[in-house]
């Protein structure tokens, strides 16, 4: 019933979550493409990019948006480390194995985060987390840009677009794709399988981690901040179809202006209840994504 | 000989069950355990019917044993009305609604049907929280306490009777599930298990196998959710529709012991319920989150030992023991 | 901003550290508890020690901690011939059912005099189930309604239950703006959808109809919720003179951030929860400062025995700590006037004693007495107000440590 | 003459832009053995999957005994009485021959009558000593032979069988040949893809000839043996074979 700033608030506001919930769910379509492996304790590594980002800001006065980068780095050598470990045998031993393990490793991520960190909810405090940039002002109202989200979506573009990039335009990201197409054929033609799966992997976690860092300014860290995302990452990535990266990025940005649009006309209760639904038609009658094209 | 093995091994067993809490504190803490653990097999059995048999690895049964669990209850304080037959109209109502998610999830495998039972089954939970004037929302809903002693009415003074359902659900549970198993569905069940294609040109109306097997895992899932109701007294949403508490804890327990068999659920729960028990009892309140982080480490190194769970574990070192035996 | 850096680790080291040497400690009696029996009266603390709600319940956990400490140190209870307290403590997770098992543990092996616990009404109710049927006394902080609301009688609600707290959030704030010359007309509600959120926001909603008060904005919100600009936005657009945001603390911070963020600088009055705690403060910086908050109970009331907390776990004594210490020292009354370790009698002293000498005192009134109901008769809850890192009881005037600060 | 069984009329399938079957039109009589034949990627694999409803057609008509069955689901064909064997053998890996018999036993039977059913295939197919093995355990020509024995356990009137006899040696080739054969005297009409051309004109007094999803000829083999089409056909078929590497059973 509001005027025209109320549209363009909710569809900044959605953009711009949306963009974060992009790079959180890239990580999560990657390892599927590649590994065929849905792994739903991928968002634990999103609390551990938090938690690292974190420490790096509370002991050495780290920007979380800079803290991003050693999160990545530090997930990505985990990650690959617990693919070598864990991930390897499971790949192609029946589904029911691969999502119970990846849900046992859930159990532990959470409550080892628990261990190690304690229950405290820790949050950082930046200069431009309160600040916000006016787009418009006037009679009808204002249209914001609140600063701390604004550069978390910069950093996600960022980090999308190298991650592209690294797939499309360098040899390891060809013979990465090649992997996930037909990991015969890859192996025949010389590629190391092995350490594709390794690299995507810890890629994969890697983005996401960097991922949780970028949001910390909004979002306080705690061992279950995970299970917050969950839901999200699995609809961004089924909206734009399991395994594309491309599709990851359409599908964060819709979900993200599917809750803020929802909250215009129905109580913001049942945001999520509005999540699921398209979620499961979704999965029902495309379940290659909505921005798949047909293969040929 | 081994055709009379197994049955007299059966009844040995429910034997030894029957007798079992007749030496412990009916209010006690034992029996308390041995109530959840026959409840978690029961459900664990529940979904074997289409998680073990079928390959559909549903993440949202919570769904039907929150809907067997709400609608006696409310009935129950509505109405007054006998959680017997509460218990049927939630049985009812979790086959429609399985009925009802058949149609956009019935065509799919794999990680996609189990990416929209999950779905499913959070949305039950935002409804069931959301819809406060029926199911009393997110602060939960109680069975009114009887001081009275009802078998009509399923309110005892002790937890001894509630065992006995229990033991009698198990039981007959099993019963279903294995005549389901060595029954013409069970063929074709697994037939869609392992080649769903060739199953569909060779006669199998996969829609329809699927569907009465969903059907029934709905309706015994429901049931339970009801005896869980009148065991429990209080429940809230996140209990009944929980991914962690219900819909992963019911297919894990069947997974871990050996998803499709028979001996596979009661395996998983005899295993799973005493574990986390312990785990809790000597770790919960020393180190926060150890017990929890003990279980996930636990649940990991099974399937990374045998993806096949305990069943086929056991089977593995029986062999072992066997073929070296055989060979001295 | 270093300071308030460097305190964060410290306080989160100590608590990590207590946390570690509290491990230790409570091995033993765990493991030779049953051979102490004669001598030691078991008393079980079911509380959420893992999942979302850890942070509250081993603060809850320490409260208890130090009043058993001191009982023991004061050779323990004299009319049982000195016998020492022993916390049987349990882990609730944050599944009713595991809590309710939780509890029949601890009375069938533990045999314990009486349970204290566990943070969440989900929790509580769960274990309430269980007690009853066995008879055994029940004392919690928990304030959903429906806790002493089923005719039980053997549980003990410290606390005003939450359609009171809700509606005095309420009333509280109509006074204090009455006071600085502003007439409410327009208020907003927003809650997580949560038993707590709910049950305490019903209150709030009641209590501004009963006043004829315009409720603008009246808006439930998922757990966990990761944007609250739709929340933000529609509060920006209603016009409402004040806000009752419901919520723990991640929502918390979002929220009091996100406004400022926008610009939007009414008062804003937490229902307890995320408000009070020192993470809200640390998170928020001087933001917090004037943040009102309705609170169940609160440390300024009575500093003597509150400023033992912070001395010995460095951080202010949070109110689930403080409201479980009072049940905690009225359980050590109930247990020295009984004389014995029958739940029936315990129960017995419970229900007609007036608690008011020890720990007890640190509720309002600095007395606490059961009704018929098993609620504390006396149990006012406060309205706080943050200011430079401590919490001041504004509200009601009888036990106002400080002036509000109110920004129209 | 009595009335075809299977009548087949302008029969396409496409996927995508490719047509993979192409205006097919045939009639088969009941008790007919009949060919069907045609270079890599011509379509057979697809219209025997269209026949069978695992793709409907995307025009086109299939009459079954002078019932439509296009579109029809898989299943209510094989109730029909048309069912097929898997070119890649699509066994139930995990189950033993015997279960994998009976399940397609079911169709017609309950359970016991399909369990006896089923011994009396594994026997008259030469089978009955493997049929406690583990289907996953047996040879290539073995689980072939499985996969004949469960779809006759479907008591088809029509049987499409999708290179049965690839990797048999010759003297098991004879033994499918006279099984075959024996069965059609009992009143099953066959459709056979073989490569195998030596055992196609022997067994089959018919052939159907698709290239490019075109049927280009339908004759008595000898007829066949002598067209031009079909020579250059097979003639051309390496150079098919490569422009038409992407055809949809491979995809499929």
């Amino acid at each position: 019933m509001q005027s025209i700033t109320t549209f363009f608030q909710t569809l900044i506001d959605g953009v711009l979550i949306g963009g974060v919930y992009a790079v959180i769910s890239i990580g999560l379509s990657l390892v599927f493409g590649v590994m065929h492996i849905v792994n739903f304790a991928h968002a634990e590594f999103l609390m551990l990019g938090m938690f690292i980002a974190w420490f790096a800001w509370a002991y050495a006065g780290i920007d979380p948006m800079l803290g991003a980068f050693i999160a990545l780095i530090i997930t990505f050598f985990i990650g690959m480390g617990m693919q070598r470990v864990l991930i390897k045998p499971i790949i192609g031993a029946p589904q029911v194995a691969q999502i119970f393990l990846t849900v046992g490793l859930l159990f532990a991520m959470e409550n080892g985060a628990l261990l190690l960190f304690g229950a405290d909810f820790r949050s950082v405090s930046t200069s431009y987390q309160t600040q916000a940039l006016t787009l418009f002002s006037g009679e009808s109202g204002r249209i914001l840009v609140p600063l701390d989200k604004l550069y978390a979506f910069l950093m996600a573009l960022l980090s999308g677009a190298s991650l592209w990039f690294f797939l499309n335009r360098t040899s390891w990201g060809r013979a990465m794709r090649a992997t996930s197409q037909d990991p015969m054929a890859a192996k025949l033609m010389g590629i190391n399988t092995d350490k594709m799966y390794m690299i995507a992997f810890g890629l994969g976690v890697g983005t996401t981690a960097f991922g949780g860092a970028v949001i910390l300014p909004y979002i306080t860290a705690s061992p279950t901040v995970g299970s917050q995302f969950v839901v999200l990452m699995f609809t961004a990535v089924v909206l734009g179809g399991l395994g594309s990266v491309a599709g990851a990025v359409v599908g964060g940005i819709m979900v993200g202006l599917i809750q803020s649009f929802s909250a215009l006309i129905l109580p913001i209760q049942l945001q999520n209840l509005t999540l699921f639904v398209i979620f499961i038609l979704v999965l029902a009658l495309k379940p290659e994504g909505l921005t798949a094209r047909r293969r040929s | 000989m081994t055709r009379f093995f197994y049955p007299s091994l059966a009844v040995v067993a429910v034997t030894v069950m029957s007798l079992l809490p007749l030496t412990l504190d009916p209010q006690g803490y034992e029996i308390r355990i041995l109530c959840i653990a026959m409840l978690f097999a029961a459900l664990g059995q529940a979904w074997n019917i289409v998680g073990g048999l079928a390959n559909q690895i549903s993440l949202g049964h919570a769904a039907y044993f929150g809907i067997g669990a709400y609608t006696s209850t409310i009935l129950l304080r509505l109405f007054s009305l006998s959680p017997w037959l509460g218990g049927i109209l939630g049985m009812v109502l979790a086959v429609l609604f399985a009925l009802l998610l058949s149609v956009p999830t019935v065509r799919l495998k794999g990680h996609y049907f189990a990416l929209a039972t999950l779905g499913a089954g959070e949305a039950m939970r935002v409804i069931a929280n959301s819809w406060a004037s029926v199911t009393g929302g997110p602060v939960g809903i109680s069975v009114p306490y009887s001081r009275e002693s009802s078998l009509w009415m399923m309110q005892f003074p002790t937890v001894l009777p509630n065992y006995y359902l229990f033991l009698i659900a198990l039981v007959i549970i099993c019963l279903v599930f294995w005549k389901i198993q060595t029954g013409a569905l069970g063929f074709r069940l697994r037939a869609i298990k392992e080649n769903e294609q060739a199953a569909e040109v060779i006669g199998v109306d996969t829609y329809r196998a699927k569907l009465i097997a969903s059907t029934v895992s709905a309706a015994i899932t429901a049931f339970m959710g009801t005896l869980y109701a009148q065991f429990q007294f209080f429940f809230d949403p996140d209990t009944v529709f929980g991914v962690a508490t219900i819909s992963v804890k019911m297919a894990l327990i069947a997974i871990l012991g050996g998803v499709g068999t028979l001996l596979g659920p009661l395996l998983g729960a005899a295993f799973i319920i005493p574990m986390e028990e312990f785990a809790n009892s000597y770790f919960g309140a020393s180190v926060a989150g150890l017990s929890q982080f003990a279980y996930g480490v636990i649940l990991v190194v099974i399937i990374l030992i045998n993806p096949r769970g305990l069943v086929a574990l056991i089977g593995q070192i029986k062999n072992r023991i066997f073929s070296k035996g055989g060979s001295q | 901003m270093k300071r308030s850096k460097l305190s964060t680790s410290v306080a989160a080291l100590t608590r990590r550290s207590v946390l570690a040497t509290g491990a230790a400690a409570l091995a033993m009696p765990a493991l030779t508890g049953r051979g102490f029996a004669q001598e030691a009266v078991n008393v079980g603390v079911i509380v959420p020690l893992s999942g979302a709600n850890a942070q509250f319940g081993i603060n809850s956990r320490n409260g208890i901690q130090l009043v058993a400490d001191e009982i023991n140190a004061n050779g323990g209870i004299k009319s049982m011939g000195g016998a020492q307290i022993n916390l049987v403590i349990a882990d609730a997770t944050s599944n009713p059912t595991q809590a309710a098992t939780v509890a029949q543990r601890m009375m069938s092996q533990d045999n314990v005099v009486a349970v204290l616990g566990a943070f969440a009404s989900s929790l509580t109710l769960a274990i309430s189930e269980v007690t009853e049927r066995r008879g055994v006394p029940l004392l919690t902080m928990s304030f959903s309604d429906q806790i002493t609301d089923r005719g039980f009688q053997n549980v003990f609600q410290i606390v005003s239950p939450g359609s009171q707290i809700g509606a005095a959030t309420f009333d509280f704030t109509r006074a204090l703006a009455q006071e600085a010359g502003q007439t409410l007309e327009k208020i907003a509600i927003m809650y997580e959808d949560t038993a707590y959120g709910t049950s305490q926001s019903a209150g709030l909603r009641k209590a501004a109809q009963d006043a004829g008060i315009e409720v603008v904005m009246d808006e439930a919100y998922p757990l966990g919720i990761t944007d609250v600009s739709p929340l933000i936005n529609q509060l920006r657009r209603s016009d409402a003179q004040v806000v009752f945001p419901v919520s723990y603390l991640n929502d918390s911070l979002l929220i009091v951030r996100s406004m400022r963020q926008q610009g939007i600088n009414i008062p804003t009055i937490g229902g307890a929860a995320g408000y009070i705690i020192p993470d809200f403060r640390e998170g928020l910086g001087d933001l917090a400062d004037n943040v009102l908050s309705i609170s169940p109970a609160a440390y300024d009331q009575a500093p003597d025995y509150t400023e033992r907390f912070r001395e010995k776990f460095g951080y202010f004594m949070v109110h689930e700590a403080q409201e479980h210490a009072a049940c905690m020292g009225c359980l050590h009354s109930a247990l020295e006037a009984a004389g014995s370790a029958d739940h029936a009698a315990i129960r017995e002293q419970l229900q007609n004693s007036v608690f008011d000498q020890g720990w007890a005192t640190v509720m309002s009134g600095g007395k606490v007495e059961f009704d018929e109901m098993g609620r504390n008769i006396h149990a006012s809850p406060l309205m706080v107000q943050w200011r430079g890192g401590e919490l001041v009881t504004v509200y009601p005037k009888e036990y106002a440590t400080g002036e509000v600060v109110w920004n129209s | 003459m009595t009335a075809p069984i299977l009548q087949v009329q302008n029969l396409t399938r496409r996927f995508g832009g490719l047509v993979a079957v192409n205006d097919v039109s045939f009639e088969l009589d009941p008790g007919e053995i009949v060919g069907l034949i045609g270079p890599n990627g011509a379509g057979k694999t697809t219209l025997f999957n269209v026949l069978t409803g695992i793709y409907p057609p995307s025009a086109g008509q299939i009459l079954l005994r002078g019932a439509p069955s296009g579109g029809l689901k898989p299943h209510k064909i094989a109730a029909r009485g048309m069912t097929k064997t898997f070119q890649n053998v699509a066994l139930f890996m995990e189950s033993s021959v015997l279960d994998n018999v009976v399940t397609g036993g079911l169709l017609k039977n309950t359970l016991p009558e399909a369990r006896k059913k089923a011994r009396a295939i594994l026997e008259r197919v030469g089978l009955a000593s493997i049929a406690d093995k583990k289907a996953g355990d047996l040879s290539f020509p073995e689980r072939a032979r499985v996969e004949v024995a469960r779809a006759l356990c479907t008591e088809p009137d029509i049987l499409l069988l999708d290179e049965v006899m690839a990797a048999l040696t010759p003297a098991e080739m004879e033994d499918v040949i006279t099984l075959v054969r024996s069965l059609r005297d009992e009143g099953i009409t066959f459709v056979v893809v073989e490569h195998h051309m030596k055992a196609v004109m022997k067994l089959c007094e018919r052939l159907l000839v698709l290239n490019f999803g075109e049927l280009i000829a339908d004759g008595t083999p000898t007829d066949i043996a002598q067209n031009d089409r079909v020579i250059e056909a097979y003639l051309g078929s390496s150079f098919a074979k490569k422009r038409q590497h992407q055809a949809p059973e491979v995809l499929a």
